[in-house]
């Protein structure tokens, strides 16, 4: 089998601890990954976001002004410009009131891809589509 | 007692801070703690914030967060570093990390 | 003006709790009260020397460093700093090293004590 | 004031941090404060128990066995060992199911202190009672 | 016989997801699985040598020699050690120091792969 | 899919683990997640044991914190580190640590 899938389940709320900082910076490496395999290996990973993970997702994050580190923000912006399929659980969204316009996106910085608000039903697709769960 | 809590966290600490009673009580919502001031779960405010009239939020954690003063819940008084100390100093006697 | 004593388990790296505890610390200090700082648990690795600055993580040698210099007292549990690996020699200058009751005699003189709990 | 209190509050269940291990050895640490206070200075801890770090006290704990560690049970009876006074959660238990019986006592070491199963009114007011409050 | 990754994300001391980890990983190789041990954020502790074995805390230097001894390859997180003032020459002897692509590659041949979070 | 969740807590994991399915469905509590095994809350096993008829608690974190096989729900099956080892290679794929 030439390809691997990995699904990046993001669940912790963000600055708590670096858990979904390293969730994002883990799929993020996927890019790299190649150096260490054979030809036609792939590493494909998905990132999900699900309960209090999507928070880690709200845009205008002030974390580099008040603390002095990167936000969460900007690891969530920068996978998207590698590319990364990232969905957000729309359940979730609702429960907390969030709004599609409250959340990141990595236009500015020239990145096609755009977050994916999508039914829970659609994550469980993907954690069975995959080869192995990551859980962050 | 005149007690001021930290209330550092979103979903784990409801419990606790749920018993606490006190003749003067100020919640102060730092770190993710602040969500209790600007989200509303299921379109519900925390329940948090019926506890007290004396309920703050720290700016900078809220920006932190991509939060905004208009996010925050109108009881909730939005207050800096600063104001943190001063509330230690002149409101309350105990503090309370939770 | 008043004196404040604070504890803080959090660890550096990641949790916010300590890069609060330091805020709140420089803030009283700045205000003219006089601020100690116990540090347990997790909340050891801020006193040692040489952390490299990476902009994904907080980092706490400049501003324990800053707080020294404002005649805030800062000690470290030892036991939990050596069980860290964290050595005598690596520790920032200045930062002192003892056991819990240092942290229960500094709070014997305080005003106002805040707790910070670990993770 | 020659007497100053302090509610040592331990709500966090046993091995998950070290922080109810560390509530126990801060408390225990009364016993030699007067290294560095002056004549007639007191600190007087009380440990209270409630929600979650009563399950810290439950007997028979093979932490040292399994994981080459002190266990919690064991800074449990050190601290009624150096006769704390140790406030147990009565509404905590019962809703945890735990009995009398199932939680440690210090009588093998020679303790005279017994662990003292009250309602939370009662741990209320050892908290309006102290100068001080460290939840751990 | 199967490939297990493992990683770990939780602190050495206190928590004890570290040592269950180093549990299961040794339990595992004695077994006859292949195994690989992933280390980030407070995970990165471990790798440090000279750790005091003290009563109260969960003490790793010995279980990890004894996981190089049985040919299970450990990794650390270079980033988040340096971050935490852990330098190259403090490592354990035979933990390697890579990022978190050693990982995935890693992961790419497992049969099994266990993730063990942060605290 | 085959799916072995290692629930390692007691409070904070219910509500994941609530929604996940999977055609194979295996709990295995460890460290604080025994204590789903071993307490009636108010009375009540933990919701989690309805989840699935596979159900695992480690031997050795039930008896680091005091508890012993007679605690357990009949419906969980106390386990060493050698069965997991078994378990994680032979019924499960896919491992969620949660």
């Amino acid at each position: 089998m030439a390809d691997i899938k990995l699904a990046f389940v993001i669940q912790r709320p963000p600055y708590k601890s670096e858990t979904s900082t390293l969730g994002f910076t883990h799929a993020i490496s996927y890019q790299v990954v190649e150096m260490l395999l054979e030809d036609g290996q792939n590493v494909i990973p998905t990132v999900c976001l699900v309960g209090e993970g999507v928070l880690n997702l709200i845009k205008d994050q002030k974390a580099m002004e008040n603390y002095g580190v990167t936000s969460v923000e900007s690891h969530g912006k920068n996978s998207l410009l590698v590319d990364l399929d990232m969905l957000v659980c729309k359940e979730d969204m609702e429960r907390f009131g969030l709004a599609e316009d409250r959340l990141l996106d990595a236009e500015d910085m020239g990145a096609d891809k755009k977050l994916q608000i999508v039914p829970y039903a659609e994550i469980q697709k993907v954690l069975e589509d995959s080869n192995h769960l990551l859980f962050f | 007692m005149k007690l001021g809590v930290f209330v550092n966290d979103y979903k784990s600490t409801v419990e606790t801070v749920e018993r606490l009673t006190a003749e003067k009580l100020g919640l102060i919502f730092i770190q993710n703690g602040v969500f209790h001031a600007a989200l509303k779960e299921n379109g519900k405010p925390s329940p948090l914030l019926d506890k007290t009239g004396n309920l703050y939020a720290l700016s900078e954690d809220l920006a932190t967060r991509g939060l905004t003063a208009a996010d925050v819940d109108s009881r909730v008084k939005v207050v800096t570093y600063s104001d943190v100390v001063d509330l230690i100093f002149n409101d309350y006697e105990k503090l309370a990390w939770l | 003006m008043g004196v404040l004593t604070l504890a803080c388990f959090s660890s550096l790296v990641g949790s916010k709790s300590l890069d609060f505890t330091l805020k709140l610390a420089k803030t009283a200090a700045d205000k003219g009260h006089t601020v100690n700082l116990w540090l347990s648990s997790n909340g050891t690795m801020i006193g040692k020397a040489h952390q490299k600055h990476l902009k994904d993580y907080s980092h706490a040698e400049k501003p324990v460093r800053e707080l020294l210099e404002k005649g805030v007292q800062i000690c470290e549990c030892e036991a939990c700093a050596l069980a860290r690996g964290i050595q005598k020699p690596e520790a920032i200058e200045g930062v002192q090293w003892n056991a819990m009751h240092w942290y229960l005699a500094k709070i014997y003189s305080s005003d106002r004590v805040l707790h910070v709990g670990g993770e």
